[in-house]
């Protein structure tokens, strides 16, 4: 690897976060409002990658750390009155903390198992948000009143703030991942996806490196769980429902598994595709059916996989 | 040479389901030797060598590495401590690159060192292509190992263990399947190897193992039937009849 | 509910014993027969008994034949990758859950039952019909039993359980078995299912709950066995029951979930299968 | 128009736009909003440009069932309105959008409404956590958002001065109306079987409370979850002692659940009153509910026309296309959620009023349709309000109306009390008009 490859891959992704700053003064009101949306979800789909896509653990239970998140930073506000920097700050690290608790139990087992195991851990959280309904107010839900929605003097529910606070988290989240992929901890990720048992027998202790990937994809859905819900003001049960263990696989598998950008790719285009046909009656879920099945079956690798494969093997 | 042992392990055994396939092992190595170990197929020579790296536990037994007990540690932990396996079905990471393959291996050893920062980055680099030159695929180091032949393939296995600055290289069948020019190469680079670590082989062709191994251990049935200097374990009645009867 | 659940699961633990695949859209599956059965039985007018035999017969054989497309088109492709074919069934759930919702619509419709009459006991009462069901049930799972521990069709299926590649060695059409299971299980799904709807109603989205449930079920008795499963699915519907007396529902819930995370995370084989190690 | 801009300044939303036009240093929020994309359609034409209102629809998902209607009635509604000559002279447009009974959907979906169709309104929204979820959004982007929800969230104070339920009485009043009923006709120690979420608990809190009032008790309840398929096993919970049953269920189940509690009694049962969304769109003769003869229901709008409807009512049924017996005038079988889905009628017919008062021409004016609707307070029964009359509250944002108690008699239901507005009143918890606009 030389240093003018690397300047490359990590000038294409400096440019991204460049034009996705571009783009917010470019943008029509209802697309501005999407993509803020997207950058959100697609700090969820990057870490969901770093787990999935790097270090090959499917998770079915990702809702969970997304959920933490949400909760993490709404029910400190709602209970303790906490500002919303700190809310944010406590949103990532419940995150962290389940992931931490959850990966500790969940990585005892493989494959199949595992994935089981995370789905069922995730079914927990999501009963316990409806069993202290009193606190959390369940499956309805409690809005966080839009004055509290703000960091300092920046009203986290203005439009321009919330799209440079969803580019802000998105730019940091995109560079962490970056970074910690092209790092040696990165490399031992990836071996562990490759071949499990070979890497254990070059020293590496794959408990913990699996343990590291799945608390860093925690933390990562839980900052764009606890972003969620201070820049569009709702938390609610909804949140740790199965569906959104189900989005950042998708998403990942759309823009592709193991590419750093992928996953803003799949989150963009599998918006659209919902928000397109959910015009026609029923038909946004059976899209993502559909995209599911036919994505599996031709474009294992997703997108920027293909892409990779066929014109650009430097991209990272 | 003066014997200081590197490795020992007194009384090893290992049972799977009712199969006693390591049974009551004593066994010495000292440094600086290179070690076979033979014996027929089913004899648990694999079995014994699993026990010795972690990869699975022993039922009864001790083992000791540089005079501590390791019995109880797990596979990576050893590996970190400077005992390298190199695995009898060639097993690399088939989608990663040469260099990638042994920069895995070579930063295992930066991290024990604890060395940080840039330093670390190029010393990183000068490791792996120089593990790569010895086993001369340092000019392949961008492809991605899948695509390599075989032969290549298990010379890039052993430049992962070399990568690893072992104290104690652990050799599975690492000839199988290897032309015979490639096989002298790989008796070279063993030679070469000896000087900074211990090895130890397991090896199915009796050339090599006569042309490579101080001392011989020859196992049957899980216990070990005889050891010796490579003519004596030629002239053993024992092992004749084995190898005869298996 | 114990005897339905237990023909649900074991269509689901049957694919993954014999396949070593989980179907997630299992589920669908078992919504497709309830959807089903109220069609047939809304074909024949003015005889409810009628209409639920056809019914029993008509949806679990349309169901069984979707299945085997499904098979065909999609997981025989993905050469039955476990991970790959969870993602695949994850979609199926939604193109079945989402085609049921267009052609079907989103309304709970009932079906009539075949027979009603009501047993009275001293305290309190209960329906005659789910008596029926706990019988029917039965009988169709000891069919199950006598097909796999009787039958060639069951060595067949036990061989290639058993080992994949030395059934291929044997000359069993190792393919064909599959998705002749995969049909089978599906197809215990839809006559739990048409069982059921004359007590619950067919609902697009009724597949959720028997998933979950019975991969409880599964991953309690032990991944693939067979017996285990149904000795789980009893103790599990008799003990759903009793756990909501002390517990509040939700609560109870809770509870069997996460004894299942746990039951795969230190008894990876089930709380009744061997261990093999 | 343009001179007619309200005082409070839109700080919030425009900020992005200013550094598109280089506003910022011009400053005055009454220039802003004026530049604000959509605005710009109607100040030119003002008389043929159709009124836009964003309906959001539980098309899939657990409230579809609901959507269904809703959707029917709200068609109906705005064909009405626009036969007779639509709002100040503008067609009424309605524009649809799924939102899949999810809140965050829903919030996307106010969103386009509001930005990408350019909507005047949004509106028509059931399920509370929906509404939970869009009415920040709503709030945000300052459209006004029109629920016909029967939750409590807007008279709690939760939401904010854009969010409106002027069409259906709330959970807490409906409760609260009932109680002095239950307690002198049927009895004192009651048992509750409600689904385990916040619509059940609402029930559970607003009628213990009431019924204390009452000098009765709540002796047991009983929480089902949401997802729950089977009942059998609550039943037993039910104590001996109880006098009266009170259910209230929805989703799916529902029928399941009244035909097992129909089988758990057989012949000896308590008084049973239940809320009819335990049989909303549920045909009562399906088999096995014989049992509910002589029990009690509430009921918001009556199901069975009764013998002498008004016109009002006649009138509504026919452009709905339901029969007599609350079922659609083509199938028979295919049953209504007639209780709620006159909200959808009647809200509408309130915005129509709404933007009258208020003279409304655009988005420019959504503030003074706001206004226009807080001052509404006595709202007679007429043809835009078959239910009956109604009084709003413009501080709570919240409309009372009278309940109905029928009971089953030959498979059909019959009013035997019609609670007077004033059963239903409770204090207010909120006053959103202190809230900026």
């Amino acid at each position: 690897m030389n240093g003018r490859l690397l300047d490359r891959a990590l000038l294409l992704h400096l440019g991204v976060i460049a034009g996705l700053i571009v783009l917010q003064y470019w943008l029509p009101a209802y697309h501005h409002g999407i993509v803020a949306r997207v950058l959100v979800l697609a700090s969820f789909a990057l870490g969901y990658n770093i787990l999935f896509g790097y270090t090959g653990l499917l998770s079915l239970g990702h809702a969970l750390f997304f959920g933490a998140g949400v909760y993490g930073a709404g029910m400190v506000m709602r209970e303790f009155g906490w500002p919303a920097s700190a809310a944010l700050v406590s949103g990532i690290l419940s995150a962290a903390l389940v992931s931490l608790v959850v990966g500790f139990l969940a990585l005892r087992t493989v494959g199949v198992a595992f994935m089981i195991v995370t789905l069922m851990f995730a079914q927990t959280g999501y009963l316990t948000s409806l069993l202290f309904n009193r606190y959390t107010r369940g499956d309805e839900g409690f809005v966080i009143p839009q004055a509290a929605r703000a960091i300092g003097p920046f009203d986290l529910s203005d439009s321009t703030t919330r799209y440079f606070a969803a580019l802000l988290l998105f730019a940091i989240c995109l560079l962490i991942k970056l970074a910690l992929v092209r790092s040696s901890t990165g490399r031992v990720l990836v071996s562990i996806r490759e071949n499990e048992e070979r890497s254990r027998m070059l020293g590496y202790n794959i408990f913990r490196y699996k343990l590291l990937a799945l608390v860093i994809s925690g933390a990562f859905a839980g900052a764009a769980g606890a972003m969620y819900a201070l820049l569009f003001g709702y938390v609610g049960a909804t949140f740790v429902s199965i569906q959104y263990s189900i989005f950042p696989l998708l998403w990942v598998l759309l823009g592709g598994a193991g590419t750093v950008l992928g996953p803003l790719v799949g989150t963009l285009l599998m918006f659209y595709l919902v928000d397109l046909t959910s015009g026609i009656a029923a038909a946004s879920l059976l899209a993502v059916g559909v995209v599911l099945v036919i994505l599996i079956l031709w474009f294992p690798k997703g997108v920027l996989g293909a892409v990779r494969e066929r014109a650009l093997p430097w991209l990272p | 040479m003066a014997a200081v042992t590197l490795l020992s392990a007194r009384g090893l055994t290992r049972d799977f389901g009712g199969l006693r396939a390591v049974d009551q092992v004593d066994f010495d190595l000292p440094r600086g030797q290179v070690r076979a170990v033979i014996g027929p197929n089913g004899a648990g020579k694999t079995t014994f060598v699993n026990l010795l790296c972690g990869r699975i536990p022993p039922s009864e037994g001790r083992i000791q590495f540089e005079g501590r007990d390791i019995t109880r540690q797990p596979a990576h932990v050893r590996v970190a401590s400077g005992i390298a396996y190199t695995f009898q079905i060639t097993s690399i990471f088939g989608k990663l690159s040469l260099y990638d393959n042994v920069a895995l291996a070579a930063q295992r050893r930066l991290f024990n060192e604890k060395s940080k920062g840039r330093a670390a980055g190029s010393l990183l680099r000068a490791r792996t292509m120089e593990a790569l030159e010895r086993v001369n695929l340092a000019e392949l180091a961008q492809q991605i190992a899948g695509s390599l032949s075989y032969g290549h393939q298990r010379l890039l296995e052993i430049a992962m263990g070399l990568a690893l600055g072992p104290k104690l290289l652990i050799l599975d069948e690492p000839t199988q399947g290897l032309a015979d020019g490639e096989i002298e190469n790989f008796i070279d680079l063993v030679r070469g190897v000896v000087r900074e670590a211990t090895v130890l082989l397991i090896e199915h062709n009796m050339g090599v193992v006569m042309r490579l191994a101080d001392r011989i251990t020859v196992l049957n049935f899980g216990k070990v039937l005889a050891e010796g200097s490579p003519a004596e374990i030629r002239a053993d009645p024992a092992v004749q009849s084995a190898y005869l009867g298996g | 509910m114990a005897a339905v659940l237990a023909l649900t699961a074991l269509g689901l633990s049957l694919v993954f014993g014999v396949m070593r695949v989980v179907n997630v859209a299992h589920g669908e599956f078992f919504m497709l027969g309830a959807v089903l059965a109220w069609w047939f039985a809304n074909l024949v007018v003015g005889n409810p008994a009628l209409g639920f035999l056809i019914a029993l017969v008509g949806s679990p054989l349309v169901v069984g034949a979707l299945a085997l497309v499904a098979d065909r088109l999609v997981l025989k492709r993905l050469d039955y990758n476990p991970e790959a074919t969870i993602v695949a069934t994850i979609g199926m759930l939604y193109i079945l859950q989402q085609l049921a919702l267009t052609f079907y619509g989103p309304d709970a419709r009932p079906v009539v039952a075949p027979i009603s009459f009501r047993v009275q006991f001293p305290w309190f009462g209960y329906s005659g019909y789910k008596l029926v069901v706990v019988a029917a049930s039965a009988i169709v799972l000891l069919g199950v039993w006598v097909l796999l521990a009787r039958t060639k069709i069951g060595l067949i299926m036990r061989a290639t359980q058993y080992d994949r590649e030395t059934a291929q060695a044997f000359g069993i059409r190792v393919d064909r078995v599959y998705a002749g299971v995969f049909a089978l299980g599906a197809m215990l799904a839809a006559v739990a299912a048409v069982l059921i709807v004359p007590i619950q109603q067919a609902y697009y989205l009724m597949g959720q709950d028997p998933l979950l449930l019975s991969f409880i079920v599964v991953i309690v008795g032990g991944l693939g066995s067979l017996r285990g499963t149904v000795v789980a699915a009893i103790f599990i519907g008799m003990s759903d029951g009793i756990i909501s007396v002390f517990f509040s529902p939700t609560l109870a819930k809770i509870l069997a979930t996460l004894l299942v995370a746990m039951v795969l995370v230190y008894r990876p084989q089930g709380l009744f299968g061997a261990r093999d190690t | 128009m343009d001179q007619k801009t309200r005082k409070t300044a839109p700080a919030k939303g425009v900020g992005r736009r200013k550094v598109i036009t280089g506003l910022a240093a011009v400053g005055g929020a009454a220039m802003g909003s004026r530049l604000l994309p959509g605005y710009v359609p109607y100040i030119q034409a003002q008389s043929s440009e159709p009124i836009k209102i964003g309906f959001q629809v539980h098309r899939t998902g657990i409230g579809a069932a609901y959507g269904n209607w809703y959707d029917r009635t709200t068609t109906a509604a705005a064909k009405v309105i626009n036969d007779a000559g639509g709002i100040n002279g503008r067609p009424l447009e309605i524009i649809t959008e799924d939102d899949g009974t999810d809140p965050k959907r829903g919030a996307e979906v106010v969103e386009k409404f509001a930005t990408l169709h350019k909507a005047d309104i949004v509106y028509g929204t059931l399920f509370s956590n929906v509404v939970i979820g869009s009415a920040p959004r709503a709030g945000e982007l300052k459209i006004p958002y029109f629920v016909v929800s029967e939750g409590h969230h807007v008279a709690s104070g939760g939401l904010n001065r854009y969010t409106l339920q002027p069409g259906i009485t709330d959970v807490k009043s409906q409760v609260a109306a009932m109680a002095p009923w239950v307690a002198a006709n049927l009895g004192k120690k009651v048992t509750m079987i409600f689904p385990d979420f916040a619509f059940g608990h609402d029930h559970r809190d607003f009628f213990t409370e009431a019924m204390a009032g009452q000098g009765g008790e709540v002796i047991e309840t009983i929480a089902v979850p949401p997802t729950e398929s089977a009942f059998f096993r609550y039943f037993p919970k039910i104590p001996r002692e109880t006098e009266v049953l009170y259910h209230v269920m929805v989703g799916p189940a529902v029928l399941t659940f009244v035909k097992e509690m129909g089988e758990f009694y057989g012949d000896t049962r308590p008084e049973i009153f239940g809320f009819i969304d335990s049989l909303e769109a549920v045909d009562l003769n399906s088999p096995g509910l014989e049992f509910l003869d002589g029990t009690y229901f509430w009921e918001g709008h009556r199901r069975y026309a009764g013998d002498n409807p008004t016109a009002f009512e006649l009138n509504y049924r026919e452009k709905v296309g339901v029969d007599m017996n609350g079922a659609s005038v083509d199938n028979a079988r295919d049953v209504a959620t007639y209780s709620h889905m006159f909200g959808c009628w009647e809200t509408l017919h309130i915005i129509k009023a709404g933007m009258e008062a208020a003279g409304y021409q655009g988005p420019a004016d959504r503030a003074k349709l706001i206004e226009a609707v807080e001052a509404m307070t006595d709202i007679p029964e007429s043809e835009a309000h078959p239910q009956g009359a109604k009084v709003f509250n413009g501080k709570t944002h919240q409309t009372f109306g009278h309940q109905n108690i029928t009971k089953v008699a030959n498979r059909r239901l019959d009013l035997v009390h019609r609670t007077s507005i004033e059963d239903g009143l409770y204090p207010d918890e909120v006053d959103y008009t202190t809230q900026p606009l």
